[in-house]
């Protein structure tokens, strides 16, 4: 097999008459942040519906270190190490953000559960900001706080697959830089992620390589400054004030 | 021995849920009336005490629930201390009440209560009894009745029957239907049809294009009229057009009017009867409504034999009661009924039929006061 | 000949489910409300009926015109009253829910006890145009077609003023998301009395017209409130027009299997079809998808 | 035109809001800078009319006072606002939801002209009239989303992060779109993170921070302000 | 993950106890009955919030496993011994169960409740058409000579074990999941939770108690049809218990049952005539004053005198 941790090939899904993913290939190496970009309504985020199995995809495969994941059950994905967040968010707004991250704990690979996890849990409110806010209820936190806590989550279940659509969606720059340092740090901690955004500050801070869709095909692919010097995705993506 | 100061009476009757109106039609205004004219009389005759005692009623509603039912009845013998308890409404509610009836001694005169296994459940518990009879017997007679009308060239062989798909349906029908080819009747339509169907239409133009002589429906009130209303509209006019239960209620009467006349059903009465005349002129006077046509006065009667059997223990004594009952006879609307035997079969009319407004009771023709039956039946109108 | 038959068996059962489910689906699909005690409004309305055409003051056609109005201000003031404090209290929409499955829970015993008390608890029936009409050379009565006509009248109409007016639109748009119909100058409060009262006006409309043909009895609303539901769910909530569809569905499979298969069965086969059509379709035949 | 003073709003016992006062004129687009959490979206959702703030507040438009409106009266007032999260019909088509816009009496004689200047300005609209939205990608919703607000003819028009989620081409038109609305004499009151962008087409801004006004001045004052350079610009 | 008992547990175990010794203090047969309808629904809803309580998934399949339990008993109950009727009672109704949960997997809100009230109404369709049809007829009697006591022991057994179930799924990974779950099942699945196996089996576990409890009410009818043992009321009696208890804690439906069925039989005793009205009043009445349920009314001043507890636990929800 190769060494891709994610090997997408000829990935399809259509609603209805509507074909949101039409052929789309792409994989993602050991380690890296790859870029999935596209103008809205390309198709990202069935993509990644189709890659956490959220979906079942219509045609095409997917392999996930070497086995194959497309048509397994999402928790099955999420336990065998793919983990995601939501371009909607969807915290679990009746519980703590303490018990938000536990959750991640407790179904995962090598659960821990009750007090154990808390520490850990705690740990990882620090580390995306919202330790102070570990006690109150996820529905009460802002829009962006609920982001973080998402994140949090995710990285409870020790994922080595990151999934993050518009993570960095809604943030004023000294927080984007604060994000964009974040998903370096978990970078370099050896998390390999995929970053479908529209902020090209941070696409072009953080990703290796790019893949643009457009109309549920890939337009482009490969590394991020000449993946977005294309014309074609200036063109139908970017516009001519980033160029 | 200490004098009671009154008779205490307990029932307990559906008077919400499905069994509501089998207890607004056919018990509670018999019951009612029973108590206010003892009461009237100055109570029940107490031989042994040497005075008349008044009636006082404890009441409950099981809302047609035999779970409720049961605890019902055993509030009223253990909390309530009656003295005597009056059967509950429908069949299932008087099977399930049979135990408890039975552990207290208490006398259980079922007059809504039908099922074909009475002989059995009367040797399980020998104090419950069937006033209406042994199920059986009402096919027996509506077929014995066919069979005559077929001999003397009124009608021919064919036979359409459909029946509620319940107990009751299903029993009156596999009677029916072994008598009906035992006695060499076709049977070109037999099906069931689900309780609370809102539409009988399809099934009514199915029997139509068989034209057959005979209808047989055994059904319940609402369905009851359902047929009635449909058939007229489909135009099936058989010559023998039997629906029931409803079909002897006074409302079917108040609805139809001369419409109703050739129609048959269970139960019927002796329209010439004074006694008969009488009770329905007081239930009419007491209720403010006619009373229903079968197991009313069935019911009115039981309460007859229990106040008899009381009154001549002249004693509250339940086990003297209870074996005064079994042994002795009792004079009643129906006639002189005797419960020797604990499913009393012939005490009341099995078919009766709409007759120039009476719903005469027409069989078994050997019982007094049964009228010929009008077949074939006349038009729709 | 028999094609007839079915279809109009079909068709005047189908146009009566329609106008009751229809009232549910404005009552739960638009104002919120899981009205339970639905049928017993309907069979109230049954008893008035009755009691007006037996005391001889008006007929059921008089009654039903007079129901409407009559029925959509009660139903206003039912929702004003007692309804409307629960959904200002109503923290979520699932708490509303618990809160008007219960309230209306106790409403339907009261209306049902109410009518025990007045009317006791025997069926009651009438006749009025029980004649037959020869329709293609089948009888059909002439009371099951003019409800049916009637109700497929106001079928229509009401189907035509939610899909094409704006105030219908508004009022989908009520059905599709409370909170955020003052963004477009909605009034959701005066919304929601609105359909529920005019859901109400339908469901006491066409237990007027239901009284003409079908014996009742205080005990017997929840029958038609099941069906109702079962209809509503069935065509997806707060779609009028997969309402429409689901009553005629159902109809046809009841009208269909008594006449072809087994009368016994109608009801089994109701159920197994809506069974059969959600596990297919989650949210109804005409239900609309989430999105992840 | 809209004139806002003394605008308090609690989350139980959490102060989001503390006596906020500001202002915005016909034709005058005014963008809202802050931290997250700082109070923006609660400003524009108790403008909205979806919170109530506490007593002693005033926001008045042209005179009118908008405190004393139930919420579904401020579109008609010309007030209309885009929460959030967008808050469109997610069953209901693109016509339907941009219909629902031209609701209010006021904007019923527009509403031809408007409908036809959205479709050009947002073509990928026209080709999804009949579309479900909530089954459209996110970028897409937002574009209804200004559709619909634009369609009930607002004077004033509150938008909570319009290009949360849109493409940068997208953002861009949108921006020129929120420049062209300006044009025709409506105020615009923008919560925007994209501080650079937002700047770039706004007259004035404020900056929030936990709940006060801590800062006003033109755009072109607050793009040279170090503080605001500094905290929300992303430079040192 | 404590596994000791807590005060409340301490509590429910107590009044258990003193429960199970009644019969032999008090012989009234009237208790007697009450206290059978009383642990009839204590143990049907408990059964019901077992699965309803945390997914929010509200179910009116009740009577559908309850009239299960019953029917087998009545078709075997002459047939076989006890434990082995109830086992299969348990059996079936289980299996039933799985079918019908597997099968409603992609059904949420309103349209699982509708749904589960179709089941229960097809259910008791295709029993009356293979009784109609097939066995020619309709009621069956249950001659079982099983003492009133044996039943209410029987009962109360069957409510402890519902309990201790509660409790401890509680108190296990299976409740968390079941949580989340009621909380939002498409995060639930991405965070590695089997939310089909999870609802799943709560769903078979819940219907598996509600059988039992048919099977062991059954003797005291002697007579059933279809129309008594699949009667709709019973679910909706059970499911209204339930949320007016409080469906989200594990006490909560008890709370609800004891008031209601009291209630129940202290109108039912007093205004046999205008039973309907008032009930339906009262219900209003409480809609109105006890909004949130009874253990949020109960929960309100507790909370006072406790002081925080030491480790913060998983809030409690109510759907
Ligand atoms: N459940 C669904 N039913 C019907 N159409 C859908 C569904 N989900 C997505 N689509 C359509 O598929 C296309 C791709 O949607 P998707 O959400 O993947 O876009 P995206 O690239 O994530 O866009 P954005 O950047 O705006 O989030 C869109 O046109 C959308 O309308
Ligand atoms: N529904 C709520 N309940 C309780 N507190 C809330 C609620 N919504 C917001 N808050 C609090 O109010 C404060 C202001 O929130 P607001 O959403 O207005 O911030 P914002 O400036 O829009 O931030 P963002 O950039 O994240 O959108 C925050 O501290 C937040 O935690
Ligand atoms: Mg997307
Ligand atoms: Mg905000």
């Amino acid at each position: 097999m190769t060494t891709a941790l994610l090997e997408v090939e000829d990935l399809q899904k259509s609603f209805g008459g509507l074909r949101a993913v039409g052929g789309l290939s792409f994989s993602v190496q050991r380690g890296e942040v790859l870029g999935l970009l596209g103008p809205n309504g390309s198709g990202k985020t069935t993509a990644l519906n189709l890659v956490s199995g959220a979906l079942a995809a219509s045609g095409g495969r997917i392999h996930f270190d070497g086995r194959r994941i497309d048509g397994q059950a999402p928790h099955h994905i999420a336990r065998a190490g793919v983990a995601r967040t939501f371009q909607l968010v969807r915290v679990l707004p009746g519980m703590t953000a303490l018990d938000n991250v536990q959750v991640g704990m407790a179904f995962r690979t090598a659960p821990a559960f009750g007090a154990a996890a808390r520490d850990e849990a705690m740990a990882l409110l620090e580390r995306v900001g919202l330790a102070p806010r570990a006690q109150l209820p996820a529905g009460e936190l802002t829009y962006i706080d609920q982001k973080r806590l998402e994140l949090a989550r995710a990285l409870a279940l020790r994922p080595r697959l990151l999934l993050l659509d518009e993570w960095l969606a809604g943030l004023n720059p000294t927080e984007l830089r604060q994000g964009i340092g974040l998903i370096e740090a978990l970078r370099r901690d050896g998390l390999t992620i995929v970053l479908v955004e529209h902020v090209m500050e941070a696409v072009r801070a953080l990703c290796d390589r790019c893949v643009v869709m457009s109309a549920g095909l890939r337009l482009a692919v490969g590394r991020t400054a000449e993946v977005l010097a294309d014309p074609a995705v200036v063109d139908v993506y970017l516009g001519r004030a980033h160029a | 021995q200490e004098v009671p100061t009154s008779v205490r009476i307990g029932w307990s009757l559906a008077k919400s849920g499905p069994n509501a109106a089998l207890t607004d039609v056919t018990i509670r205004p018999n019951y009612d009336m029973w108590v206010k004219e003892v009461n009237a009389a100055g109570g029940l005759m107490l031989k042994a005490h040497g005075k008349r005692v008044p009636i006082e009623v404890v009441e409950y509603d099981d809302r047609s629930n035999t779970e409720e039912t049961v605890r019902a009845l055993e509030r009223l013998i253990t909390q309530d201390k009656v003295h005597f308890v009056l059967p509950p409404a429908g069949t299932a509610a008087n099977i399930a009440a049979a135990p408890t009836f039975a552990k207290h001694g208490l006398p259980l005169l079922g007059t809504t209560v039908q099922t074909e296994r009475a002989p059995e459940l009367s040797k399980r518990w020998p104090n419950l009894f069937f006033l209406l009879g042994d199920n059986r017997r009402y096919a027996d007679a509506l077929m014995n009745l066919l069979e005559a009308a077929r001999k003397a060239g009124r009608i021919g062989d064919k036979v359409a029957m459909i029946h509620v798909a319940d107990a009751f349906g299903v029993e009156n029908a596999s009677a029916a239907r072994k008598q009906a080819l035992e006695h060499g009747f076709k049977l070109v339509v037999d099906k069931s049809y689900p309780p609370g169907s809102q539409d009988l239409s399809p099934l009514l133009n199915e029997i139509k294009a068989q034209a057959p002589d005979v209808f047989i429906a055994f059904s319940y009130p609402p369905d009851t009229v359902l047929l009635s209303d449909q058939a007229r509209v489909a135009g099936l006019n058989t010559k023998v057009f039997f629906t029931g239960i409803g079909t002897q209620f006074p409302f079917f009467r108040a609805k139809y009017g001369a419409g109703a006349e050739g129609q048959m059903g269970f139960g019927g009465i002796d329209g010439d009867s004074p006694r008969m005349k009488d009770y329905l002129a007081r239930f009419k006077a007491a209720n403010g409504k006619d009373a229903e046509n079968w197991a009313s006065p069935v019911t009115y009667a039981s309460l007859q034999v229990l106040q008899q059997a009381i009154e001549r223990v002249g004693t509250l004594d339940r086990e003297a009661v209870l074996k005064d009952i079994r042994s002795g006879s009792f004079d009643t609307v129906l006639g002189t009924i005797r419960l020797g035997n604990p499913v009393l079969n012939g005490a009341t009319f099995m078919i009766g039929q709409w007759q120039n407004g009476v719903f005469q009771g027409i069989a078994p023709e050997s019982k007094p006061g049964a009228k010929p039956p009008l077949i074939p039946k006349p038009a729709w109108q | 000949m028999l094609i007839v038959e079915v279809l109009a068996g079909a068709l005047t059962l189908g146009g009566i489910y329609a106008l009751i489910a229809l009232g549910l689906t404005l009552q739960y699909g638009v104002a919120r409300i899981m009205n339970l005690a639905h049928g017993e409004v309907m069979v109230a309305a049954s008893f008035a009926t009755y009691a007006l055409f037996g005391a001889g003051v008006l007929n059921p056609l008089a009654a039903f015109a007079l129901a409407l109005p009559v029925g959509f201000a009660l139903q206003w003031l039912l929702y004003r009253g007692l309804l409307a404090p629960l959904v200002r209290r109503a923290a979520t929409p699932a708490a509303l829910e618990v809160d008007s499955i219960l309230a209306t829970f106790g409403l339907l015993f009261v209306i049902e006890g109410v009518l025990l008390v007045l009317f006791g608890g025997g069926y009651q029936s009438y006749g009025y145009l029980a004649q037959g009409v020869s329709l293609g050379g089948t009888a059909v009565a002439a009371n099951r077609l003019l409800a049916a006509g009637i109700a497929a009248a106001l079928c229509v109409a009401v189907y035509a003023t939610l899909a094409r007016s704006r105030w219908g639109t508004a009022m989908r748009a009520m059905a599709n998301a409370p909170r955020f119909a003052h963004l477009v100058g909605i009034d959701p409060k005066s919304m929601a009395a609105l359909a529920f009262a005019l859901g109400g006006a339908l469901v006491i409309g066409a237990g007027v017209l239901v009284s003409m043909f079908l014996p009742f009895s205080a005990s017997q609303g929840v029958v038609f409130t099941m069906k109702a539901l079962v209809i509503v769910i069935l065509g997806g909530v707060g779609n009028v027009m997969g309402c429409l569809a689901a009553a005629l569905l159902l109809a046809f499979v009841e009208t269909l299997v008594a006449r072809f298969i087994d009368p016994g069965l109608t009801l089994a086969a109701t159920f197994g079809i809506f069974l059969l059509a959600l596990l297919l379709r989650p949210r109804g035949l005409f239900g609309g998808s989430a999105k992840t | 035109m809209l004139d806002v003073s003394g605008l308090t709003v609690h989350y139980g016992k959490h102060r989001a809001l503390d006596a906020v006062a500001l202002a915005l004129r016909p034709a005058e687009l005014v963008v809202m800078l802050g931290a997250n959490g700082a109070g923006k979206s609660t400003l524009l959702r108790a403008l909205g009319g979806m919170l109530k703030p506490a007593p002693g507040a005033r926001a008045t438009l042209d005179g009118h006072d908008l405190l004393a409106l139930p919420p579904h009266r401020l579109v008609e007032a010309g007030v209309a606002l885009v929460p959030e999260g967008r808050g469109l019909f997610p069953d209901l088509s693109v016509q339907d939801n941009l219909r629902l816009g031209a609701l209010p009496p006021r904007a019923r004689a527009g509403e031809r002209r408007n409908f036809e200047r959205l479709l050009s300005l947002f073509p990928r609209l026209a080709e999804r009239l009949k579309q479900a939205v909530g089954t459209m990608s996110g970028g897409e919703q937002q574009m209804v989303a200004l559709g619909r607000a634009l369609m009930s003819d607002p004077r004033v028009l509150l938008l909570d992060e319009p290009t949360l989620g849109l493409s940068p081409l997208m953002a861009q038109e949108l921006f020129a779109a929120v420049r062209q609305v300006k044009t025709l004499g409506v105020g615009i009151l923008l919560a925007e993170q994209n501080a650079h962008a937002s700047l770039a087409i706004a007259d004035r801004g404020y900056v929030l921070a936990t709940g006060r006004i801590v800062g006003a001045g033109t755009a072109q004052d607050l793009r040279e302000d170090r503080a605001v350079q500094r905290a929300y610009l992303g430079g040192d | 993950m404590t596994r000791t008992l807590d005060k409340p547990a301490l509590a429910v175990a107590a009044g258990l106890l003193v429960m199970a010794a009644l019969p032999l203090l008090l012989r009234n047969d009237y208790l007697l009955s009450f206290g059978i309808n009383l642990l009839q629904f204590a143990t049907l809803a408990t059964a019901w919030a077992l699965f309803s309580g945390p997914t929010r998934y509200i179910s009116l399949a009740t009577t559908a496993f309850y009239g299960i339990g019953a029917y087998t008993v009545a078709v075997l109950g002459e047939l076989l011994p006890w434990p082995l009727v109830l086992a299969t009672a348990l059996g079936i109704g289980s299996l039933i169960a799985l079918g019908v949960g597997l099968a409603t997997l992609r059904l949420s809100g309103v349209y699982f409740v509708i749904f589960t009230f179709g089941l229960a109404e097809l259910v008791k369709q295709l029993v009356t058409w293979f009784e109609v049809n097939i066995s020619k007829s309709s009621g069956r009697y249950v001659f079982l000579d099983i003492p009133q006591q044996a039943i209410y022991w029987q009962l109360l057994a069957l409510l402890a074990l519902a309990l201790a179930t509660g409790w401890l799924i509680r108190r296990s990974r299976l409740g968390l999941a079941l949580r989340v779950i009621g909380e939002d099942e498409t995060a639930a699945r991405h965070l590695g939770i089997d939310t089909t196996r999870t609802k799943v089996l709560l769903f078979v576990l819940s219907a598996g108690f509600m059988s039992l409890t048919g099977a062991v009410i059954a003797p005291r009818w002697t007579y059933i049809d279809p129309g008594i043992v699949f009667n709709a009321n019973v679910s909706f009696q059970v499911l209204i218990m339930a949320l007016l208890g409080g469906a989200g804690h594990w006490l909560g439906p008890l709370a609800g049952v004891v008031p209601l069925v009291l209630l129940f039989e202290l109108l039912s005793v007093n205004f046999p005539n205008y039973f309907a009205v008032l009930l339906g009043a009262t219900f209003l009445a409480i809609v109105f004053l006890v909004p949130g349920g009874i253990v949020a009314l109960a929960g309100r001043w507790p909370q006072r005198w406790r002081r925080p507890a030491a480790t913060p636990s998983l809030k409690e929800s109510r759907p």
